[in-house]
């Protein structure tokens, strides 16, 4: 690495300019998988209608995975649906985040201890930007955890993207599986 | 260098009037329903909300299906914002700027834009998923039974204007003659317009598959119709191209039937300029009713839809027309 | 009519030998063997005093330590408006219980959750799959001696 | 399976394609997967694939040992009608007990349940119209059921999972400007059940998509046991408050709406959610009468010990929920619950779907899972 | 073809109505909270984040006990005689160094359950709702204020005394034995004498 490069490698000001706006674009415009599970989806929903809305943030739902940046996994996984998430979330298309929403897909919640049929916390499967404490999170907390998950995407940089525990792997045929 | 700058002009407005366009459905939407849209993005009233998004999706990843038929797949978002583009030509935007002003005006336009159809096909095809594949299936059907009606209400006034010529059609509408102050809009010549324009009005609705009829990406259906397996800005060109259709179909009902760029008072607030704003206007008021029809009703079933344009809209255009003629040949 | 009168009944009309079942608290029930299940649930809702159109619930039980399985029938008619309810108990090594699906549709999900979750197999039943858990899941999970998988399809169960 | 554009001649021969919708789609209401067989678009076989949401309730309530421990799971079998799930349980483990509640409580407990009854309603109702591609009524409902959560968030402290009854009474006190509340909010809710009906009920497409789709006869709907809404439409004026009063449902005047085929056949999809929006109307009546004759003052709460203990029995206690009919069956030990299982009316309204989906349209499967009106949570518990 | 005309007058019509609905909704002011500026006062009793006053803390173990979902942790040490731990604000002694008192909020179910039992009403919810974590294992609480090097040292001293205590119980109950048998033979004695 040359003088000039050493120099420039932090305070670049056309590559820290461009970054900076392209991550206000992906920080302003999250759309979101609507990944409700359960009780948690009701709350999602309420942050979506008018009382909280999801809009002013510029978050709207997509329901193709393809055209999601961050998926909600909003309630309580189970065994038979962790492969289903696993797939979604291949489906998504790069840069995606997850926001685990409330206590079951945090950490399988109030079902850890006998829910035999219950994935303890969605991390097992999928890499989590954010965790929302609740049960179910207010909207309010909801909002919140996008507000953090903003704050995280402003951070990233172009040199040195983020670190993701998977590959983006190939594509599947069919956005909705079948057994 | 000139005609370039002539070329690429219009292709800025519809990018701006998209993203505007976009910008304002989600403000509409918003306020419809007690809410307050974008607010945060860019300041006031989140008036740079479309931009990121649309700089979002530039940087998104462009995901093509493995088992997907990749040239139709690459292409079809292009051929469907091309085919709207190269309409957009024959529009006549005030006196003095069309692209170009050929005397088959109306002709050419309905023909490009049956290549929307065809593009949509291609895209729902290629994606090799069984919800495109019902999208698509439904987008041509639903295309191209519309055309029949719209293209039976855009004849009524040629009949009544004797033109194909867009331009011709718009200059001979200006002034205020008709019971002394009303202007001399086509739909006021001749009684039976306005339902050729109710007519017209559903297909083109119909056309830039708005609600009720927005059958191919309705969504609890079939999860996102021909554009499930899209992604990045591919999509994004998608929604570019359909705001882009909503408005052009908008601009040639203003031409047809309320007078294209002619003042609604005469020749007081005329002139190019202000025919450029007041033809804008005709067209965004139309599109709003769109986006107002859209967040207000539910959907019709597919079924439905066809039995909508072949029970009632075709016999009722034919019968339209030719009670048109007749009042064209007594008055 | 009461449980107990509608015991009565069956034995005088039908000359069974049921007999009803007391508890400290709650419900009384009478239990019915396996084999003439299908007849006395048949006149129980074929009956013109008795009618049982309804089928509110079907539950499978483990008793563990009787080593034995039961289902237990909660039956109502719409026309007398009144409920009795049934049982029935299998040993837990050969649990076969004849299905009611015929009579009443309603049991075609009741029969497989009990199939799913307490391992009891119904005879006659049309397609007697798990439900709840995934196809090939291990075990019964309300058997009181079920043990929960390691792990399923290479995610781990446990915390 | 073959992927649909397959160039084998077997693909082309066979003339049905399997769809699947679900688990995750967005008109499943959650996670149920429908495994569909069209014919173009005509829908010739439905199989529900369920058990996407299955918690283990049936296990906790075994495992936890202890009847208080179980309400607040009991929240969460059916989280949009929260109330009634506690409700159930509770009238059933006070029927084991045979234990008497104070009456400021039970008044209580009813205002609370109707109350949860309309927002459970509100949002069945506004999901539909999702369904049907109508967003903004949805909204609308939205904001309505917004202003109920905001009344129950003070009552118990939480917004959807209230876990505020308990055996022999309440978990806290009632505060103070509870009437007053539930008055503003009854006679600010009457007009715009009207503008629902103006926006979604009486529009034509909305009846051209409801009218005459999944017509679910009422012999078939009872030879499944189904119930609330679902067994309402068809015409059976069957309601537990009414059949088989439990809490004082008795003292309270009140119609049971049934559906009357007044757009097509009695039973259908338009049916089923006219019983609902009428039901809400009757809920607000009941609410009325139960406000002016609550008691002012009195206990919440019966003594009971921490740890309860009931004698060896069983009960099977059934309560109406906005779904239809939700029984608890507890088989109690001295030591414990030892069996608790849950019949809930998403379960057994569910296995109907294929029986009424044969020959609809796709988007008409879409109508008829958004009439009957499932949530996940009741179906897999 | 009455009919179809008939059934088009009342689309057109439902759908002004329609229309007209949304328009007025359209002119209304909107209900939004505007969150991040704005935020709605939560009722009291709002359950959002479970909060331990530690001073308080009595180490009794009641709300662990009441938790259907196990996740408060307690660990307690009884304290030696020697040290006086002072009261709580409600006026209860304090017996016990409470060395662990963790509460995993991943895991909590927001039932309340726990806050009623307290004695000293030192576990209660407090409107907060802003927390969430980029790292799950943020949102386990810990409590307990003592340092590990004091937990030790508690412990060690408690093990001591109750060794001690265990000691001079063996020697009373060896005591006592012995006594016991010296009574029984007596008895004995006595019986057999009788």
């Amino acid at each position: 690495m040359g003088l000039l490069d050493k120099k420039y490698h932090d305070s670049n000001i056309i590559i820290v300019s461009l970054e900076s706006a392209l991550n206000w674009a992906r920080k302003s415009s999250l759309w979101y998988e609507q990944f409700g599970l359960a009780c948690c989806a009701i709350e999602m929903m309420a942050t979506a209608a008018s009382d909280y809305d999801f809009d002013r943030f510029g978050i709207i739902p997509r329901s193709s995975p393809r055209q999601a940046d961050v998926m909600i996994v909003a309630g309580t996984v189970t065994m038979k649906m962790a492969s289903r998430i696993e797939r979604l979330y291949e489906q998504m298309s790069e840069p995606r985040y997850v926001i685990s929403m409330g206590s079951c897909s945090n950490s399988g919640g109030p079902y850890w201890e006998h829910g035999y049929h219950v994935l303890k916390g969605v991390d097992k499967v999928i890499p989590v930007d954010v965790y929302v404490p609740g049960c179910p999170p207010r909207p309010e907390a909801l909002l919140e955890g996008f507000l953090k998950l903003q704050e995280r995407i402003s951070n990233e940089t172009i040199i040195e993207p983020r670190e993701t525990e998977q590959e983006s792997t190939e594509e599947e045929k069919e956005p909705i599986e079948v057994e | 260098m000139a005609l370039l700058i002539f070329a690429t002009l219009p292709l800025l407005l519809i990018v701006g009037y998209a993203l505007f366009a976009i910008w304002l459905e989600r403000k509409v939407s918003a306020h419809i329903q007690d809410r307050l849209g974008p607010m945060r993005v860019g300041g006031w009233h989140g008036w740079a909300q479309t931009i990121a998004d649309m700089l979002k999706l530039i940087q998104k990843e462009d995901i093509i299906p493995t088992n997907a038929s990749r040239f139709l797949f690459k292409s079809a978002p292009f051929v469907l914002f091309a085919a709207s583009y190269a309409a957009f030509s024959v529009i006549p935007f005030s006196s003095a700027y069309i692209g170009s002003s050929i005397n088959i005006g109306v002709f050419y336009l309905l023909a490009v834009t049956s290549l929307l159809t065809l593009s949509v096909i291609m895209g729902a095809w290629a994606s090799n998923n069984k919800w495109s594949l019902l999208g698509g299936m439904r987008t041509a059907a639903q295309m191209v039974s519309y055309e029949v009606p719209t293209i039976m209400s855009v004849l009524s006034v040629l009949v009544v204007a004797g033109s194909l010529n867009l331009m011709t059609i718009s200059e001979m509408q200006t002034g205020n003659d008709i019971l002394g102050f009303l202007p001399n809009w086509l739909i006021f010549q001749n009684p039976f317009l306005i339902v050729a324009f109710i007519i017209f009005f559903i297909s083109i609705v119909a056309e830039s598959h708005r609600v009720p009829f927005d059958l191919p990406e309705s969504e609890s259906e079939l999860v996102a119709g021909f554009q499930t397996e899209y992604s990045g800005m591919r999509w994004g060109i998608f929604m570019l191209a359909e705001y882009a259709d909503m408005l052009l179909l908008s601009l040639l009902g203003a031409v047809l039937f309320f007078g294209g760029w002619a003042s609604p008072f005469g020749s007081y607030l005329s002139g190019p300029v202000w025919g450029f704003i007041w033809f804008m206007l005709k067209g965004l008021l139309f599109v709003f009713v769109m986006m107002w029809m859209r967040w207000t009703l539910p959907r019709y079933r597919v079924d439905q839809l066809m039995e909508i344009c072949w029970t009632i809209l075709i016999p009722v255009s034919f019968i339209n027309f030719v009670l048109i003629a007749l009042w064209e040949m007594t008055f | 009519m009461t449980t107990e009168e509608i015991t009565e009944y069956l034995n005088r009309e039908y000359g069974g030998n049921l007999d009803p079942t007391y508890a400290e608290a709650g419900d009384s029930w009478i239990t019915v063997s396996p084999s003439v299940l299908r007849e006395v649930a048949k006149t129980l809702r074929d009956d013109k005093n008795l009618q049982f159109n309804n089928l509110m619930c079907l539950s499978g039980i483990h008793y563990q330590k009787e080593n034995e399985l039961g289902v237990a029938y909660h039956l109502h008619s719409t026309i007398h408006d009144h409920k009795l309810v049934m049982k029935v108990r299998v040993p837990e090594d050969n649990p076969v219980v004849p299905s009611v699906e015929s009579l009443w549709k309603t049991a075609n999900w009741h029969e497989r959750e009990a199939y799913d979750l307490v391992g009891i197999t119904f005879r006659g039943h049309p397609g007697l799959l798990r439900i709840l858990t995934p196809q090939d899941w291990e075990g019964h999970p309300l058997r009181k001696d079920y043990e929960q998988q390691e792990s399923y399809r290479n995610v781990s169960t446990g915390i | 399976m073959a992927p649909v554009t397959s160039p084998q001649p077997a693909a082309i021969e066979n003339r049905t394609m399997t769809i699947n919708m679900g688990p995750q789609h967005p008109s499943t209401h959650g996670v149920l997967r429908l495994e569909v067989t069209v014919d173009g678009e005509v829908v010739t076989k439905v199989k529900p694939d369920i058990g996407y949401l299955h918690r283990c309730f049936e296990k906790y309530a075994e495992s936890l040992g202890d009847y208080a421990k179980v309400v607040p799971y009991t929240d969460r079998i059916d989280y949009v009608s929260a109330l009634h799930q506690e409700m159930g349980y509770v009238i059933a483990v006070e029927k084991l007990l045979e234990l008497e509640v104070p009456e400021r409580v039970e008044y209580m407990r009813v205002i609370l349940a109707e109350l949860q009854r309309i927002a459970s309603h509100l949002l069945g109702i506004g999901t539909f119209g999702l369904d049907l591609g109508a967003f903004t009524p949805f909204l609308y409902c939205f904001i309505e059921r917004e202003n109920i959560l905001r009344i129950l968030e003070k009552v118990s402290g939480a917004r959807l999972l209230y876990n505020y009854l308990c055996v022999g009474g309440l978990m806290r006190d009632i505060p103070t400007d509870f009437t007053s509340d539930t008055w503003e909010f009854v006679t600010s809710f009457r007009p715009k059940i009207k503008e629902l009906n103006d926006l979604l009920t009486t529009n034509s497409i909305f009846i051209d998509r409801t009218a005459n789709i999944g017509v679910l006869p009422a012999e078939v709907a009872l030879n499944y046991s189904a119930s609330g809404p679902m067994l309402r439409g068809s015409g059976v004026s069957w309601d537990l408050r009414k059949n088989d009063p439990y809490s004082i449902y008795d003292r309270f005047e009140f119609n049971v709406p049934v559906g009357q085929g007044e757009m097509g056949t009695v039973g259908d999809c338009w049916d089923r959610y006219i019983v609902r929006v009428r039901e809400m109307e009757e809920s607000l009546k009941i609410i009325e009468q139960a406000l002016d004759q609550m008691p002012g003052e009195g206990d919440v709460k019966e003594a009971v010990p921490r740890r309860i203990r009931s004698k060896e029995g069983e009960v099977y206690v059934r309560t109406e929920t906005p779904r239809g009919e939700l029984g608890y069956y507890i088989i109690s030990e001295k030591s414990g619950p030892y069996r608790i299982k849950a019949r809930t009316p998403s379960f057994v309204n569910l296995s109907i779907l294929p029986a009424i989906s044969k020959g609809a349209l796709v988007a008409d499967l879409v109508a008829i899972v958004g009439s009957i009106d499932i949530v996940l949570g009741g179906v897999d518990r | 073809m009455v009919q179809t005309l008939k059934k088009s007058w009342t689309t057109f019509k439902t759908i002004f109505t329609g229309m007209g609905v949304t328009m007025r909704h359209l002119l209304q002011p909107s209900v939004t909270l505007r969150y991040p500026e704005e935020r709605d006062e939560l009722p009291s009793g709002a359950r959002s984040k479970l909060f331990v006053h530690i001073d308080d803390c009595i180490g009794c173990k009641l709300c662990e006990r009441a938790c259907p979902v196990n996740c408060i942790a307690i660990e307690t040490v009884q304290a030696t005689k020697d040290v006086d731990l002072g009261k709580t604000s409600t006026g209860n002694p304090k017996r016990f160094w409470i060395t662990t008192f963790n509460i995993d909020m991943s895991k909590c179910m927001y039932c309340d359950m726990c806050v009623p039992p307290c004695p000293t009403e030192c576990i209660s919810m407090v409107p907060e709702y802003e927390y969430s974590e980029y790292d799950r294992n943020n949102l386990l609480f810990q409590f307990s204020e003592l340092s590990a090097d004091k937990v030790t040292e508690v412990k060690e001293k408690a093990e001591k005394e109750q060794e001690e205590k265990q000691r001079k119980k063996k020697e009373a109950a060896r005591k006592k034995k012995a006594q016991k048998a010296d009574q029984t033979s007596k008895a004995k004695q006595k019986n057999s004498e009788g």
